[in-house]
C-alpha cells in the first residue's frame, strides 16, 4: 500500500440524480491514509451517493476525483479502486445475492482473481473476524437482520481491502447485534469513511467528523 | 425472436390472434385471483431481465428471454403474462408490434406452458441442486428451441421469400439457446436451493380456506 | 430512472379519452396490415406523420424507435430482393433484386412504420395506468386488466431493485465476461429478483385481503367523453372507412 | 362499537413459520378499548408477526384468538376483523398496489361495499387526514418514501377501522415527516397497537408498552 500521498482527494466535485436539485456541490474533500471518518446528515443529504462516487458507482457530473493516488474517471479506472477499496451498502438485503454464506463470501475474492484454496481462506477468515463461524452453508435469503449486516461486513473484509467505506452499519440493529459491531470495527485497522445517524457510535469508532448539509461537507466536533 | 411489425399478412396474423386468445382465456381461468400479484411480479421480473441483463457471447451479448422459466413458474398463467409483458415491449420499447401480439404471445407462450408440464413437478421433486441445475437447463433450452421453431415457422408462412432470415439466423440461435439454458439453469437451482416454495403454485399449497 | 414513462404533454392528442384512442389504433393497424396497396400504406404513414406531429412526440426518442425499426428493413432490403427468384427489377453491383422481393420488402417497410407512427401517437401517449382503464372500459377481461396494472406498477419497483443489486456486485470486482462465472452470477441475480418478487406478491396478497379483498375487483376510474372525443370518433371513422374504400376499388391483393 | 369486554385477548398462542424454532410460544396478550399499546423488540423477534396474526393472515399453530367480542378461527372470520381492524404494513411499496392514489384509498371502502359516491367522500376524508389533499391522482409509485408513508396510512383510515395495527410507521422518515406521523397519530381517536425501535416515539404516542422476546410478551416502563 502506499503510505505517501492522500487517500483519497476529491476537488470540486458536484453530483445530480436527475434533473432535480443537485445532491452534491462543488464538494471537497480530502482523507489520509489511515483515517477514520464519520460522516453524518440528515435523510437524503447525500452520504450514501458520495460513497457511491467514490468507488465510481456514480460518475460525477463535475469535479475530479483522485483515488490511491491517481485520477479516476473512466470504469476502467474504478476497477482498481473496487478491488482495494470495499463498499458496505446501507441495505443488507442489496449486498447479498448468492444462495449461501460462502457463495457470497466467495464471490470477491474470486472475482479478485484468487484461486480455489486462497478463496477458501478468504472466506474462512472474514467470517472468523466477524465472529459468525459456522455460518458457511446457511441460506443467506434465511438470515436475520443482524446476521445479514455481520454477512455483508464480511463479504467485504474477505476482498481484503484498504479501505472500507460503510453505510450505516449499525442501523436497525438490536443493542447486542450493535454493540459487536461497533467493537469489530476498533479491531479493524483499516482506513475508513462510517456513515451513520448515531452520533455517539460515530464519536466511539472515528476520529473525525463531517456533517453532509445542503450538497456541502463541513466538519462538525462530536 | 419478435416478429416484427408489418411482416405478417392478415392470414398469419389473425390464426396468432386467434391462438393467443385461446391460450390466453385459458390462463386467465386456471390463474386463480390470488395468483395476480404472483403472476404480475414473475413478470415484471422477466420483463426487466430481457430488457438490462446482457449475457457476453463473444465480441456481442445477448438478451435472455426466460420464457422456460416463465412457464415453469406460472404454467397456464404465463400466457397472459406474455400478453400483457409483449404489449408493453411493443407500446415502450417497440420490440413486436401489435399486429403481430397475437403471433407472438404464441411464440413465447405455449413453449412455456409446454416446460411447465414438462418440467414443473420435478424440479419440485428434485432434491439436489445439481439435479435443479439441470432440469432448468433443459427447461431453458426445450422453451427457446420451441419458440424457434414457431417463430421460424410463422415466417416462413408469412411468405417463403423470409426463410432466408430463418436460414440466417440458425447458428446464433444455437448459442443464444445454449447460453439462455445455462442462465435458467443457474436461475432455476438458486430458486430451488433458497426458494423452493417458488415452484409450488399458490393454488397447489393453499386453496382458499373458505369455499 | 423508470421504464415506464410514457410520451406526456398537453396537446390535444393527450387531451382525448383513451378509449376510442384504442379502438381507433386497434382498427387503423388491422386495416394497414390487410391492405396490398401502396396508395393505403403510404396514406397510412401519412396520416401517422400527421398524428405524430399533431401530439408532439419529442424528436429524439421517436428518431431512435423509427431507426431501431427501419435498420431491419435495410436488412430485409438488401436480404429478400437478392435472394428471392423472379424477374430483376434493377441491379446493383451486378447483384439482382427481384421485382418480388422489393415489393415485399417496401410493403412490410411501409406497414410497420405507418402502424409504428399511430401506435406511438395515440397509445404512447396515454398514462400508462389510464390505459389499464380504458382496457377495463372496454370490457377487456378483469383479471388481464389486474395482470395489466400490477404489472406496471411493480416494473420500476423491480428494475430499482435490479440496478442496485448489480451495483453491489460491480462494488465487488464483478466484471462480465464471457464465463460461466458470469452466466451464474447473474443467475443469482435474477434469482434473488424474483425471490424478493415472490416474497413481495405474497405480502400485497396480504394487503389487498386486509382491505376487504375477496376475489372480486371495483372499478373506481371513470372518463368522461367530450366534445372533442367525438369529433375525433367522426374523423377516424371517416378515415378508416375511406382506406376501406380505396383498398376495395383497388381490388385484387397484388402489392 | 361494543364498548364492553376487550378489543382483543390471545390466549396461549404460539406460531412457527416453518419447521424451525416458533417465532411466538405461548402469548398471552389483552387490549382493553381505547387502548394504545407500543411493541418493541429486536429484528426478527416477532413483531409484525403478531400483527399478521391478529388479522388473521397468519394462523397461530395453537392457542385462541378473540377479537372484537368474538374467537376467529376461520378465513370467514377475519372477514369483519378486516374491515374493522387497519394494518398498516411495514414496507408502503406492499400496501400501494393500485396506480393511482386515489384508486388505491378507494381499494378497501369499494370492497366494503361503498357506493361511488361515499367511496369519493372517503378517499377525500382520508387524504385531508393525513394533510396530503390534491394528491387524488398522483402515480403511487412516484411518490416519495415519507409521502408513499402517508397514503400508505390513508388507505387504512379511509376504511374507518376502530382498530389501527401499524407496523414501524415512523422508520426511515427524516424528522419533519416524523413529526408529522406523530402528530397524527396522537390526533386520531382509534385504540392501536404501534411496533417501533424508536422508544421516545412510542412513548409519545402509546399509553403502554410490550417487548417481545424470545416468543414471549413482556410489559415494560419507558
Ligand atoms: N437513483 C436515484 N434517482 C434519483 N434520485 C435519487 C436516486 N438515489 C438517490 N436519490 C436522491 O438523492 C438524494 C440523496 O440520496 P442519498 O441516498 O445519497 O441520501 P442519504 O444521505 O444516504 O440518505 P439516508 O440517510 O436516507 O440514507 C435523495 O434526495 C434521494 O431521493
Ligand atoms: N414467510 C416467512 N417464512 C419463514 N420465516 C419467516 C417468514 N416471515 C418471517 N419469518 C421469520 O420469523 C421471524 C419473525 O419475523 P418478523 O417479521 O415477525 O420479525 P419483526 O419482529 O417484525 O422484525 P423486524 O423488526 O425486522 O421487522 C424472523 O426470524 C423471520 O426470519
Ligand atoms: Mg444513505
Ligand atoms: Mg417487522
Amino acid at each position: 500500500m502506499n503510505e505517501k500521498g492522500n487517500l483519497l482527494d476529491i476537488q470540486g466535485v458536484s453530483f445530480r440524480h436527475t434533473a432535480q436539485q443537485p445532491v452534491l456541490e462543488d464538494v471537497n474533500l480530502t482523507i489520509r491514509h489511515g483515517e477514520r471518518v464519520g460522516l453524518v446528515g440528515a435523510i437524503g443529504s447525500g452520504k450514501t451517493t458520495l460513497l457511491h462516487m467514490i468507488v465510481g458507482l456514480l460518475k460525477p457530473n463535475q469535479g475530479q476525483v483522485e483515488i490511491l493516488g491517481q485520477t479516476r474517471s473512466s470504469e476502467r479506472d474504478f476497477w482498481e479502486v473496487r478491488e482495494r477499496v470495499g463498499l458496505l451498502f446501507q441495505d443488507p438485503d442489496d449486498q447479498l445475492f448468492c444462495p449461501t454464506v460462502q457463495e457470497d463470501i466467495a464471490f470477491g475474492p474470486l472475482n479478485q482473481g484468487k484461486n480455489r484454496e486462497q478463496t477458501e481462506r478468504a472466506v474462512r477468515n472474514a467470517l472468523s473476524l466477524v465472529g459468525m463461524e459456522g455460518y458457511e452453508d446457511r441460506i443467506t435469503h434465511h438470515l436475520s437482520g443482524g446476521e445479514k449486516r455481520l454477512v455483508s461486513l464480511a463479504t467485504v473484509l474477505a476482498m481484503e481491502p484498504d479501505v472500507l467505506l460503510l453505510d450505516e452499519p449499525e442501523n436497525g440493529l438490536d443493542p447486542v447485534s450493535h454493540e459487536r459491531i461497533r467493537s469489530l470495527l476498533l479491531s479493524l485497522p483499516q482506513a475508513m469513511i462510517v456513515v451513520s445517524h448515531n452520533v455517539e457510535f460515530l464519536a466511539s469508532v472515528t476520529t473525525r467528523c463531517l456533517r453532509v448539509e445542503d450538497g456541502k461537507l463541513k466538519e462538525i466536533v462530536v | 425472436m419478435h416478429i416484427t411489425e408489418g411482416v405478417a399478412p392478415a392470414s398469419v396474423a389473425a390464426a396468432g390472434a386467434l391462438l393467443a386468445a385461446g391460450g390466453v382465456a385459458l390462463g386467465l381461468r386456471a390463474m386463480k385471483d390470488e395468483q395476480i400479484p404472483r403472476a404480475a411480479l414473475v413478470a415484471s421480473a422477466i420483463f426487466v431481465a430481457s430488457l438490462v441483463i446482457r449475457l457476453p457471447l463473444g465480441p456481442s451479448s445477448v438478451h435472455p428471454v426466460l420464457n422456460g422459466l416463465a412457464g415453469v413458474l406460472l404454467g397456464w398463467a404465463a400466457m397472459p403474462a406474455f400478453l400483457v409483458a409483449l404489449f408493453l415491449q411493443a407500446l415502450l420499447f417497440q420490440f413486436g408490434g401489435i399486429t403481430t401480439l397475437g403471433i407472438n404471445t404464441v411464440t413465447m407462450g405455449f413453449p412455456a406452458v409446454a416446460c411447465y408440464y414438462l418440467f414443473s413437478r420435478r424440479i419440485r421433486e428434485s432434491k439436489k441442486g445439481r439435479e435443479a441445475f439441470l432440469l432448468g437447463v433443459a427447461a431453458g433450452v426445450t422453451a427457446l428451441t420451441l419458440s424457434f421453431v414457431l417463430w421460424a415457422g410463422s415466417l416462413i408462412l408469412s411468405g417463403k421469400q423470409l426463410a432466408i432470415i430463418v436460414k440466417l439466423s440458425l447458428l446464433p440461435h444455437l448459442a443464444i439457446v445454449t447460453i439462455e439454458g445455462i442462465f435458467t439453469g443457474f436461475i432455476v437451482g438458486f430458486l430451488a436451493r433458497v426458494y423452493p416454495k417458488a415452484f409450488e403454485m399458490p393454488h397447489i399449497i393453499k386453496t382458499r380456506s373458505d369455499p | 430512472m423508470s421504464c415506464t414513462t410514457h410520451f406526456s404533454g398537453h396537446t390535444v392528442v393527450h387531451r382525448l379519452d383513451p378509449r376510442p384512442r384504442v379502438v381507433a389504433t386497434l382498427v387503423f393497424a388491422v386495416l394497414i396490415a390487410l391492405s396490398g396497396h401502396y396508395r393505403v400504406l403510404c396514406s397510412g404513414v401519412a396520416v401517422g406523420a400527421f398524428l405524430a406531429m399533431l401530439s408532439k412526440l419529442p424528436i429524439r426518442p421517436l428518431a431512435k424507435r423509427l431507426l431501431r425499426l427501419n435498420l431491419f428493413m435495410v436488412v430485409l432490403f438488401l436480404l429478400i430482393p437478392t435472394t428471392s427468384p423472379g424477374e430483376p427489377m434493377f441491379r446493383l453491383l451486378s447483384v439482382p433484386f427481384s421485382h418480388d422481393g422489393v415489393h415485399l420488402a417496401a410493403g412490410i417497410t411501409l406497414k410497420a412504420n405507418a402502424i409504428l407512427l399511430v401506435f406511438t401517437s395515440l397509445l404512447g401517449t396515454v398514462e400508462l395506468s389510464s390505459l389499464g382503464h380504458a382496457f377495463h372500459h372496454l370490457h377487456m377481461p378483469a383479471k388481464l386488466t389486474h395482470l395489466f396494472m400490477f404489472t406496471l406498477r411493480y416494473l420500476d419497483v423491480l428494475h430499482h431493485e435490479y440496478v442496485t443489486l448489480l451495483r453491489t456486485m460491480k462494488a465487488r470486482a464483478f466484471r462480465p465476461a464471457m464465463s460461466v462465472h458470469t452466466y451464474r452470477t447473474y443467475g443469482y441475480l435474477m434469482g434473488m429478483l424474483l425471490v424478493r418478487s415472490l416474497v413481495r406478491s405474497e405480502r400485497i396478497m396480504a394487503a389487498m385481503k386486509c382491505r376487504g379483498f375477496r376475489g372480486e375487483f371495483h372499478a373506481y376510474h371513470h372518463f368522461h367523453f367530450h366534445q372533442r372525443d367525438a369529433v375525433f370518433c367522426l374523423t377516424s371513422a371517416i378515415v378508416l372507412m375511406l382506406f376501406a374504400f380505396v383498398e376495395w376499388i383497388s381490388g385484387g391483393v397484388a402489392r
